[in-house]
């Protein structure tokens, strides 16, 4: 009866929230914009330097949105790790003497690495591009570390927080470089253009594997090592 | 030079905190003091040159505003760049030596500082719908992570329950801003106000308006959804509390703030203006009396967080088809609010951190005494309460003049209730403290004294809270700047 | 036509996928739905012709969210520290 | 009507769905799955709304591809912070706090450990 009455009101406000929008969407469909941004996006596409236009969106003309969302995705890491008590990382559990795994592990991690450097070099003139490429880097990882490979660089010292902020510290370099030469804030000289996209992205992809893989391994927590909290008053 | 002034104002947080990543704790401090200078420098130089020059647009990667992304820099951010130099600096240079350096986890304090610093002046300059909304992941993601510092089961919760409103307020925000794009074809907030200007065929962006306010909102803790912060504000570390109260919440209302100053007239109505005063009516009183019943000192203060959130939002029935003075009133005594419970509560926060670190509990009761150890301390938070009760000439009574005149200039008188209902119960919690403070039974006579440096910095930002009622005048003038080349004021 | 009938189809396979998520009685299954409704997802995206999002949909929605859930959600139902509640929420 | 209208409207009763789950379910991680569905649902209304009329935009598409990399940043912190949770505690939803206001009384005065 008390789950009924909880659910009754959270009904009706889902329902009201999805016509409301599916109206406003409704609304907004029939109208005409005044802005063409892709018309707008396609006359500056050469200027951008890469071919494919999301990545010029990305990595060029909304690079700020870009860099602030991998400050976002270091944030995540250094809280991750922050609560993080696993010190030895070789979670006893993990190493699982699967043979499916390993076999899978055999075939697969290598094929991984090659997919996420394909994307990453694709994505310059084709679908692919960092954040695919990481996000693939670091699901091998997660299958190395399945495994039970041990990976000393994700233990919490200076390899894992220097891994943490390369890509996102030589991204905000080439940012104020290019401010230091009397441009803006992320303004690319033209001619180099590509190859900064191309730097970015390379560093880009191995922070993003870094991150996520650092998150993955922060996540498990074991009873080795709790005496400091309760102690802390 | 204003190139160069943008260029630190951006870069530096941003590369602070990778600094003070790669550092351990106390060589994130000393870095963290260079930051900190820097920052503060160039915060005033951009103010100075606002004042001068008046406000402009910063295409950033040389892109103009549809296809790329522009700041907007105008007399009311830089405003709040500046609060958000003196505040930040406060709490930073307090907790550099609040914290314990001996704690492995509080290394990590540090990069999380400067990416919220980063967030937050992200914020004050936005004008693109998106990056605002990244400014805000980057805030509340950074927030969240300080609350969980250290990762006990309490802070824990506090922090979990604070991550998934800021979250779903996010997400509420997102949607709007998928449907304003839908809608204009373009991201830039001063683009779609003046789109809505020419031909004001808005139909169906109502919703997206509102969808967006809840979210904000949501995660400025108004009333009926303010239970996520006195537990994250409440069990934080107090600088971090300082940080949290003065500023994090304020970013979202401050995006709710100018989206309200530029779409509200086309897309808003006197029921939603109305809704969201009442709202923070409610907020002021609830507040206000939650304050009164708490038993932990922080979660007083953190009460009092949610009652002073409160009064800001009477901008929007005041803003509200009114006539032209009463709104600018109203936006006076907006700004003046945030800035005079910045700087108080970050002042009582910070001193409630020593008072809690001198008699060694966090209970109101447990202050019996100090009264006779700490008269420092709790001089300053007694200061920064007179601010918050709002008695000239400080800072907060300005700002509610200012909010009492406007209710009574658009005829809505309903207001005055709230304003002096909240002022007398701001004045009883802060009394209850005081009465605690100076109970004589105790027996206990081993106060902990905190480093004397711990005790000034509070004590500035309390001075300048109370002063800010007498610096009024410059402060207003500032703000109202626009454009250089726009209509101006 | 058949076009259409391969959105509206995918649409419904979303929908109910998104249902099944929320209302599978079993943590693990629930995160098993999820995944596969990344996977649709990133069909959606391929329909869209956003190419860029469905590759990372696939990678980053299905592939790696799905790992970490599927890895929280067997820690949560073993529930090794005094876990009681690996059952439905009361509230 | 066009296919990206549809997935616009998919995307709306995505929001609709998550946010029920999201507010009626207490348990975390069936929480942030919620968080998740919803997010898709967004990032849906996002690109099918503006494709609606123009056709491919790569602008709405670079949003999401953001939009997704924060998502997935919120969840694996969100992820991290339940197990430790968890963990201490064992729990795997957030019951309301124990009061904490003044109490009519107070056997159950806790001794509580001061956090500063």
């Amino acid at each position: 009866m008390k789950r009924i009455l909880t659910l009754l009101p959270a009904t009706a406000v889902c329902l009201a929230f999805v016509s409301g929008l599916a109206y406003s969407i409704w609304q907004i469909a029939i109208t005409t914009t005044s802005v063409d941004l892709p018309g707008l996006l396609g006359e500056n596409l050469d200027q951008s330097g890469v071919e494919n236009p999301v990545t010029a969106v990305l990595l060029n003309f909304r690079s700020y949105d870009t860099l602030l969302e991998i400050g976002v995705l270091v944030i995540a890491g250094i809280a991750g790790i922050s609560v993080a008590r696993t010190s030895s990382l070789e979670d006893p559990e993990l190493r699982t003497s699967d043979t499916l795994l390993y076999a899978l592990q055999r075939w697969l991690i290598p094929l991984m690495l090659l997919l996420a450097g394909y994307l990453l070099w694709a994505g310059s003139d084709r679908p692919g591009g960092a954040f695919q490429a990481g996000a693939v880097l670091a699901a091998s990882g997660v299958l190395m570390r399945l495994g039970g490979i041990p990976m000393d660089f994700l233990r919490p010292g200076i390899m894992l927080r220097l891994g943490l902020s390369l890509g996102f510290a030589v991204f905000l370099l080439v940012a104020v470089t290019s401010a230091l030469h009397g441009g803006e804030f992320l303004a690319y000289p033209p001619e180099l253009a590509k190859t900064l996209i191309v730097v970015i992205e390379t560093v880009l992809t191995l922070s993003i594997a870094m991150v996520l893989l650092a998150l993955f391994v922060s996540a498990p927590v074991n009873n080795a090592e709790e005496p400091e909290e309760g102690g802390s008053g | 030079m204003t190139l160069w002034l943008m260029a630190g104002l951006l870069f530096t947080p941003l590369a602070w905190a990778v600094l003070t990543l790669l550092a351990g704790f106390r060589r994130g401090r000393v870095v963290t003091w260079l930051g900190i200078a820097i920052q503060v420098l160039v915060s005033l130089a951009l103010w100075a040159v606002v004042v001068r020059d008046g406000g402009f647009q910063y295409p950033l990667g040389g892109w103009q505003a549809p296809l790329g992304i522009e700041l907007r820099v105008d007399g009311l951010a830089v405003t709040f760049v500046l609060l958000t130099a003196l505040v930040a600096a406060a709490s930073g240079l307090h907790a550099g030596f609040y914290l314990d350096p001996d704690k492995q986890w509080h290394r990590y304090f540090w990069p999380l500082f400067w990416f919220l610093w980063a967030g937050l002046n992200v914020v004050w300059l936005g004008n693109d719908l998106f990056n605002l909304y990244v400014g805000l992941e980057l805030i509340s993601l950074s927030a969240v992570g300080l609350v969980a510092l250290g990762g006990q089961s309490e802070a824990l919760r506090a922090a979990l329950r604070y991550l998934m409103a800021a979250l779903l307020g996010s997400l509420a925000y997102l949607l709007g801003v998928a449907l304003f794009y839908g809608e204009f074809g373009s991201l830039s907030l001063s683009g779609i106000a003046s789109a809505l200007g020419q031909d004001s065929s808005g139909d169906g962006t109502g919703f997206a308006l509102v969808l967006m306010l809840f979210g904000l909102a949501l995660k400025t803790a108004l009333f009926p959804m303010h239970r996520w912060l006195p537990p994250a504000h409440g069990i934080a570390r107090s600088p971090v509390s300082a940080l949290l109260s003065a500023l994090v919440v304020k970013g979202s209302f401050y995006i709710a703030a100018r989206l309200w100053l530029e779409l509200g007239a086309p897309l808003g109505s006197l029921a939603l203006a109305q809704l969201l005063g009442l709202l923070g009516g409610m907020a002021v009183f609830w507040g206000g009396w939650q304050a009164l019943r708490q038993r932990k000192l922080k979660q007083v203060v953190a009460y009092s967080s949610v009652a002073q959130i409160g009064y800001l939002f009477l901008l929007f029935p005041l803003t509200w088809n009114t006539t032209e003075a009463a709104a600018l009133q109203a936006q006076q005594a907006m700004t003046l609010q945030v800035i005079s419970h910045a700087l108080a509560k970050a002042a009582m926060f910070l001193s409630a951190g020593n008072l809690i670190m001198s008699v060694g509990s966090n209970r109101v009761n447990a202050l019996a005494g100090v009264s006779h150890f700490l008269p420092f301390s709790l001089f300053s938070f007694g200061l920064a309460g007179v601010s918050l009760m709002g008695l000239p000439p400080t800072g907060g009574f300005a700002a509610k003049w200012l909010f009492l005149q406007a209710s009574l200039a658009t005829g809505q008188w309903w207001w005055l209730v709230v304003l002096l209902g909240g002022g007398l119960l701001s004045a009883a919690y802060v009394f209850r403290v005081y009465r605690a403070s100076f109970v004589e039974d105790s027996n206990i006579d081993h106060f902990f004294h905190p480093a004397r440096r711990l005790e000034i910095i509070p004590m500035i930002l309390a001075l300048l809270s109370l002063g800010l009622g007498l610096m009024a005048e410059p402060v207003l003038s500032v703000m109202a700047l626009t454009f250089a080349n726009g209509e101006g004021t | 036509m058949a076009e259409w009938l391969l959105d509206v189809l995918l649409v419904i396979a979303l929908l109910v996928t998104a249902g099944s998520v929320l209302w599978s009685r079993d943590l693990f299954r629930a995160v098993v739905f999820f995944i596969a409704f990344g996977l649709l997802m990133a069909l959606a995206w391929v329909r869209l012709h956003a190419p860029d999002v469905a590759l990372a949909e696939a990678a980053i929605g299905a592939g790696l969210t799905g790992v970490l859930l599927l890895d929280a959600a067997r820690h949560l139902s073993n529930g090794k520290s005094g876990g009681d509640d690996n059952k439905e929420e009361p509230s | 009507m066009t296919p990206s209208l549809l997935y616009a409207f998919a995307g709306a009763a995505l929001c609709g769905i998550g946010l029920f789950g999201f507010i009626v379910i207490s348990h975390l991680l069936r929480k942030l799955l919620a968080f998740n569905l919803m997010g898709s649902g967004v990032f849906l209304v996002l690109v099918g709304l503006a494709q609606h009329r123009s056709g491919p935009d790569p602008v709405p598409q670079a949003l999401v591809l953001t939009g997704i990399v924060v998502a997935i940043a919120a969840t694996a912190l969100a992820v991290v912070l339940i197990r430790r949770y968890f963990h201490l505690s064992g729990k795997t939803a957030l019951e309301d706090p124990a009061r904490d206001t003044l109490p009519h009384q107070g056997p159950r005065e806790v001794r509580e450990a001061p956090r500063e």
